[in-house]
């Protein structure tokens, strides 16, 4: 995304924040579900976008960057259009989680986080992720993805857009 | 000279007494015959004193040439004769951050304790054997970072590398 | 798993063998949403009693009696108040929330107007992680049938009460499982617990009293209400009565989600309900309420009933009811690797003992990676895992410290070994 | 009147303000209690877990900061389960430490340094590799950040949020690698306090960098010149200078900050211009004569005298007794005032120091302080005049300043009353004599709010006897 193109929610994206604002007692609260939105839109959260939700939100900067960098799942670096979980946590480890977490980024030549070449994919080291009857498991986007192997691990990857 | 054990305690009065008097006596004997003088020809003749002597001090440097002080300034605060002056100033070198632009010591104050030596929390400063030091005017007698770093007698002006370099240390912290 | 499931059997799951009853109108053509009607004719005491009574205890670790802390909840009705539920299942191991949810989300909405009823609560949030996309969409979808049927939104049923209900998700961060930790992420901060005292239930979420409750304890209180509290200490033990869900994971032949009455044995809802041990296998150990809970070795596992008690007693805690089953293949090095590294990630980075404690740990275990390691290590991590507990704002860095001891006290020469063994590559 | 409880520390017993915070009480009574998070003009953090204690009746060790007096409560750290918690927690405040103590400004005044000499488990175990974290780092506003030696108290990002509210810092990250991160530059007006209140090293002082080690300096309780407000502060200093400004609380004026203005107050007193004797100005040359000369020049003529309202109530008072019944021309030149009024924390447009006292000494002795009576003086000056200019330490706009030195040009006798030969005007001047620095003088001020505040002298400089009111006894010799 360029910089020159001007920051802003679209026209849809901007009811949405302002039905999120109705849920809450107060702007910050709906700070959380906002990066969501901003993140769905812009892909990921540089610091233009942070200054634009500063001050559509009234929040300070600093304040939605310490949010961003705390949770795994919003982003203050580049990432993919889509992002690979893997568990690594106990129950997927033990049957294989952290063999195809190195599997897969040996078979895209990327890095933790790192987008591919193309910017198809990132690919994120999890912590549990709630689905250990399907250990090894994975979340490819929002879809969970359980039982894999490497081989329908990398399968499945190649079907995202 | 460190004596190994006290000949009185250990042989009784007597035989102590009459060992003491042996060493004297050997001595005395070997000084009127064998002339084994103490006096030297100065300056023909050099005393060589020991590694541990405290003579003239020497900033160490690191094996890049520059000098191995971070002007913590402990040696100067341990000082007892305060003769240690050192200005410090930020280096650019963000892992040295820290560094003299100037490290003087007043020779004529200095009693060549060697606390200097001891505070030092980088070995940055040692006391050499070198004891030779001579000077007209009082401003002679301040050795300034050149003088203790880079003089001729310290391998060529090169300066002594100490071992503990930074680099070593870095890697040591991991 | 039983199919055909009713209420004499289950008090969470009871609904779970009907098809698309995450539609309301099954759900309701079911019996649902029945009891919350009768409900709003009771006295919020009284439903407060009455949960007191059934003597539930919170289902999302800490085991505290859910009729007590509504018992330290303002009974001003009209003061501004929050009810919170934590959908935040983060420990790992733990499914149950995620299972109750996505199949049956009206339990949770059922559960929560009478809760929210019973406290006088305006507001309330289901705090759920974000991993759990789907799940939210349930819940958003369902909230909203609900309140196109008039069971939220305002004046409820002409009842005169006013209750709304909204999910908030995560994005990723285990430590906002913990109370405080989810009211400052609710809040828009980082989720870092907060210091208590005071407790939500004075001051919470924007300073005002909030009720924080698990899913699944929440979800109970339709059932409780609905045939008592008596018929609800059928089951379990005196202390620990009623009905949990347990995640099994790990090297068992049907892993999932199963509810039991407390007090059932490990043995047999590893045997009975889970099949037994994969390819009948020898079994180890069992980790028996998530990461967090110290480890069983097989002569425990065997004989221990699944109670806050009886875990408790052998040394360990039933937690959030999730049990990982270890079976004689597994490392029990690697397992605490695992667990370490789990812990030094997701520590909040607050306090001091948890954030330097958790990652030192992990790094002591890792010593042989950079060749210094020896087997008096195993001793320093125990020293370092004893020097964190009880020290910190929340329990995440008693929750790191105690499946480290527990996995010394048990298997240590095993570890003694995996420190001192460096893999040939 | 609030309540008042007793409890025990220790055994000892203490009288407190009921509900007032725990820590705070053992600190006020002198009781030492290790903390880093904990400041006293900052909300509560308990995220250091030192000042951890034991009460009697409670299961668990608690933090004293989130604690509050309650009548007859029995507290301690003095047990060996509260050592040892304490001395574990220090060692893991000190895990990923650098201890880079020798190039570290903070040594000799540091928390960690302190506490690990009463708390400290001397043998190391660690040998892992320690987190890295950006060093050198520079801000703005003068301070340098370093966040390896960061303990992440969050004394600092409590700070920007509550006191300055201006939200430049902030903690990022989770876990080992948080790390205090600051939002492009600090920005207020008040970003020097962080300096003070960092337990560590982390934040030092750009100004201060590398000048001094702190053990070589004595720090002198006076007050602050910067303008009306009149903070309490220590300056900081040796033989061979002084090298800060720090605030000392005072819950009336200042609370425990002060305002990055006021930290440069001490920059003239060992400046390089600083005057230690009489200047004769030859063809715009200043060099070192005998006051005498002065002295001799100035017989026979009139004297007439512009005050600064710099002075101590005590000069003033000294200085009319002088020349009392004696016919001077006294006026006052009073700073203008600087941007606005006042900026909501301490710092006050009003840059005149002692300007009520000043206006009180001119009243009791019969003078008038306005701007009139300078006027009249100004517009009277003839060559047969000598006069006396004090030049105000600090001088903001020196335009105004400047205006005014333009006016005395006619006097037969210029001289500057001064500490140093700080602007290029005072070439006008045909003498500069050494007045002694706010750091030199005892006596008081008063502030705004018409308190009086103390000025004490810690090592002297310059030629300090000498104040104004020996040049006042120069009227009609």
């Amino acid at each position: 995304m360029s910089k020159l193109e001007k920051i802003e929610f679209t026209a849809e994206n901007l009811a949405r924040y302002k039905e999120y604002l109705t849920r809450y007692d107060d702007i910050e609260s709906a700070l959380l579900p906002t990066l969501h939105l901003a993140q769905e839109q812009f892909g990921w959260l540089p610091d233009h976008i942070v200054k634009y939700l500063a001050e559509l939100m009234g929040i300070p900067e600093i304040h939605i960057k310490e949010v961003i960098s705390f949770y795994d799942m919003l982003y203050d670096t580049p990432v993919g259009r889509n992002i690979v979980h893997v568990c690594t946590n106990i129950t997927c480890s033990m049957f294989g989680g952290r063999e195809i977490y190195q599997g897969l980024l040996k078979h895209y030549e990327t890095d933790f986080l790192t987008p591919t070449r193309d910017g198809r994919i990132s690919i994120q080291k999890m912590e549990c992720l709630g689905a250990c009857e399907i250990a090894p498991c994975m979340r490819l986007n929002n879809d969970f993805l359980g039982n894999v192997d490497l081989q329908t691990a990398i399968h499945k990857i190649d079907e995202l857009p | 000279m460190i004596l190994k054990s006290d000949l009185y305690r250990e042989h009784g009065f007597l035989k102590g007494l009459y060992l003491g008097l042996k060493l004297t006596m050997i001595t005395m004997l070997k000084n009127i015959f064998k002339q084994e003088r103490m006096t030297l020809n100065y300056p023909e003749e050099k005393y060589f004193y020991s590694d541990r002597f405290k003579g003239k001090h020497v900033l160490t440097v690191k094996e890049d040439g520059t000098l191995r002080c971070t002007s913590c300034m402990l040696c100067s605060t341990y000082c007892p004769a305060q003769c240690i002056h050192i200005v410090a100033a930020d280096d650019s070198d963000k892992e040295v951050e820290k560094a003299p632009v100037s490290f003087e010591i007043e020779m004529l104050r200095c009693v060549f304790c060697g606390f200097c030596e001891e505070a030092c929390p980088v070995d940055a400063i040692r006391l050499t054997n070198e004891y030779e030091m001579s000077g007209h005017a009082e401003q002679e007698w301040v050795a300034d970072h050149y003088e203790l770093a880079f003089r001729k007698s310290l391998n060529n002006g090169k300066g002594i590398v100490s071992t503990v370099d930074d680099k070593d240390r870095l890697k040591l912290r991991l | 798993m039983k199919d055909s499931a009713n209420y004499k059997d289950y008090a969470l799951l009871s609904y779970h063998h009907i098809p698309g009853v995450h539609n309301l109108e099954i759900f309701e053509r079911a019996g649902g949403y029945e009891t919350m009607k009768a409900c709003f004719d009771k006295d919020p005491e009284a439903i407060k009693e009455e949960v007191k009574q059934s003597g539930l205890r919170g289902r999302g670790g800490a085991g505290f009696s859910t009729g007590v802390k509504w018992g330290f909840f303002t009974k001003d009705r009209s003061a501004i108040k929050y009810l919170l539920c934590n959908a935040d299942e983060s420990e790992p191991g733990t499914f149950k929330d995620r299972y109750l949810v996505e199949k049956n989300p009206h339990i949770l909405i059922e559960g929560m107007i009478i809760s929210a009823w019973a406290l006088g609560t305006q507001k309330g949030y289901i705090y759920i992680r974000g991993e759990f996309y789907h799940q939210a969409m349930i819940l958003e979808k369902a909230i909203k049938e609900a309140y196109a049927n008039g069971y939220l939104g305002k004046n409820i049923l002409g009842k005169g009460f006013d209750f709304d209900l909204y999910v908030h998700r995560g994005a990723g961060a285990y430590i906002c499982g913990e109370e405080t930790g989810m009211i400052s992420s609710l809040e828009g901060k980082k989720g870092q617990p907060k210091l208590k005292p005071p407790f939500p239930a004075i001051k919470g979420y924007r300073g005002l009293p909030t009720m924080v409750n698990n899913v699944e304890s929440l979800a109970a209180i339709p059932w409780i209400m609905k045939f008592g509290a008596n018929a609800y200490k059928q089951w379990g033990t005196e202390k620990s009565p009623g009905t949990k869900l347990f995640s099994i994971s790990g090297d068992v032949n049907k892993p999932g989600v199963i509810e039991v009455p407390l007090s059932t044995t490990l043995k047999e809802i590893i045997e009975v309900h889970c099949g037994g041990v994969r390819n009948g296998n020898k079994l180890k150990a069992v980790i028996p309420g998530g990461s967090s809970a110290p480890i069983f070795n097989a002569e425990d596992s065997l004989i221990v009933k699944m109670d806050y008690e009886d875990v408790a007693a052998k040394g360990s805690m039933l937690g959030s009811g999730a049990i990982i089953v270890l079976d004689e293949t597994r490392n029990m090095g690697e397992v605490l690797k695992w667990t370490l590294e789990f812990y030094h990630h997701e520590s909040c980075g607050q306090c001091t003992p948890c954030r330097e404690g958790t990652g030192w740990m992990e790094k002591i275990l890792k010593r042989k990676e950079i060749g210094v390691a020896k087997k008096s290590d195993i001793e320093l991590l125990d020293k370092t895992a004893a020097s964190m507990r009880g020290q910190t704002i929340c329990a995440l860095a008693d929750a790191a410290a105690m499946p480290t001891q527990g996995m010394i006290k048990v298997f240590r020469n095993e570890l003694e070994q995996y420190v001192t063994t460096v893999a040939k590559k | 009147m609030t309540e008042k409880v007793k409890f025990k520390w220790n055994g000892k017993e203490i009288e407190a303000d009921k509900g007032s915070n725990l820590l705070k009480a053992a600190l006020d009574n002198g009781i030492e209690v290790a903390h880093y998070c904990y400041h006293a003009g900052l909300s509560v953090a308990g995220v250091c877990r030192m000042c951890m204690v034991e009460q009697d009746g409670v299961p668990r060790p608690f933090p004293a900061c989130n604690a509050s007096c309650g009548e007859g409560i029995v507290v301690r750290n003095d047990t060996p389960k509260i050592k040892s918690s304490i001395e574990a927690t220090l060692s893991f405040h000190l895990l990923n430490h650098p201890l880079d103590c020798p190039v570290c400004d903070q040594a000799g005044e540091c928390g960690l340094q302190d506490y690990y000499m009463k708390h400290g488990q001397y043998d190391s175990q660690m040998v892992d590799k320690k987190v890295h974290k950006d060093k050198v780092q520079d801000i703005g506003r003068n301070v340098m950040l370093d966040a390896e030696r960061c303990i992440l108290c969050s004394r600092c990002t409590r700070f920007t949020e509550e006191v300055t509210k201006t939200h430049e810092l902030g903690i990022l990250n989770r876990g080992d690698h948080a790390e205090i991160t600051v939002n492009e530059k600090l920005k207020n007006n008040y970003a020097q306090n962080l300096v003070d209140i960092c337990p560590v090293g982390a934040l030092t002082s750009k100004d201060f960098r590398f000048k001094q080690r702190v053990w070589f300096l004595e720090e002198v309780q006076t007050t602050c010149i910067g303008c009306e407000t009149g903070c309490s502060v220590k300056v900081s200093e040796n033989k061979n200078g002084a090298f800060r400004v720090k605030p000392s609380y005072d819950h009336e004026v200042n609370g425990h900050w002060m305002c990055d203005d006021g930290r440069n107050i001490y920059k003239h007193v060992s400046g390089a211009l600083r005057l230690f004797g009489a200047q004769e100005n030859l063809n715009g040359l200043f060099v070192p004569v005998d006051e005498f000369k002065t002295h001799q020049l100035a017989k026979g003529k009139t004297l007439k005298f512009i005050l600064s309202t710099g002075l101590t109530n005590q000069e003033y008072e000294k200085f009319f007794e002088k020349i009392k019944g004696k016919s001077a021309q006294v006026a006052l030149y009073v700073l203008p005032n600087q941007g606005e009024d006042f900026d909501g924390l301490l710092t006050r447009g009003d840059k005149n120091p002692n300007l009520r006292g000043a206006r009180k000494a001119f009243e009791d002795a019969g003078y008038d302080s306005s701007q009139n009576a300078l006027d009249k003086l100004l517009s009277s000056v003839s060559s047969n005049d000598a006069i006396f200019v004090v030049v105000p330490e600090i001088i903001y706009n020196e335009d105004h300043f400047n205006t005014l030195i333009s006016k005395v040009e006619k006097a037969g006798l210029k001289i500057a009353l001064t500490h140093g030969e700080t602007l290029s005007t005072l070439r006008a001047f045909d003498f500069l004599l050494p007045i002694p620095t706010f750091v030199e003088k005892n006596g008081d001020i008063i502030n705004f709010q018409n308190k009086k505040r103390a000025l004490r002298s810690g090592i002297s400089y310059g030629e300090t006897s000498k104040d104004v009111s020996y040049y006042a006894g120069w009227v009609n010799l």
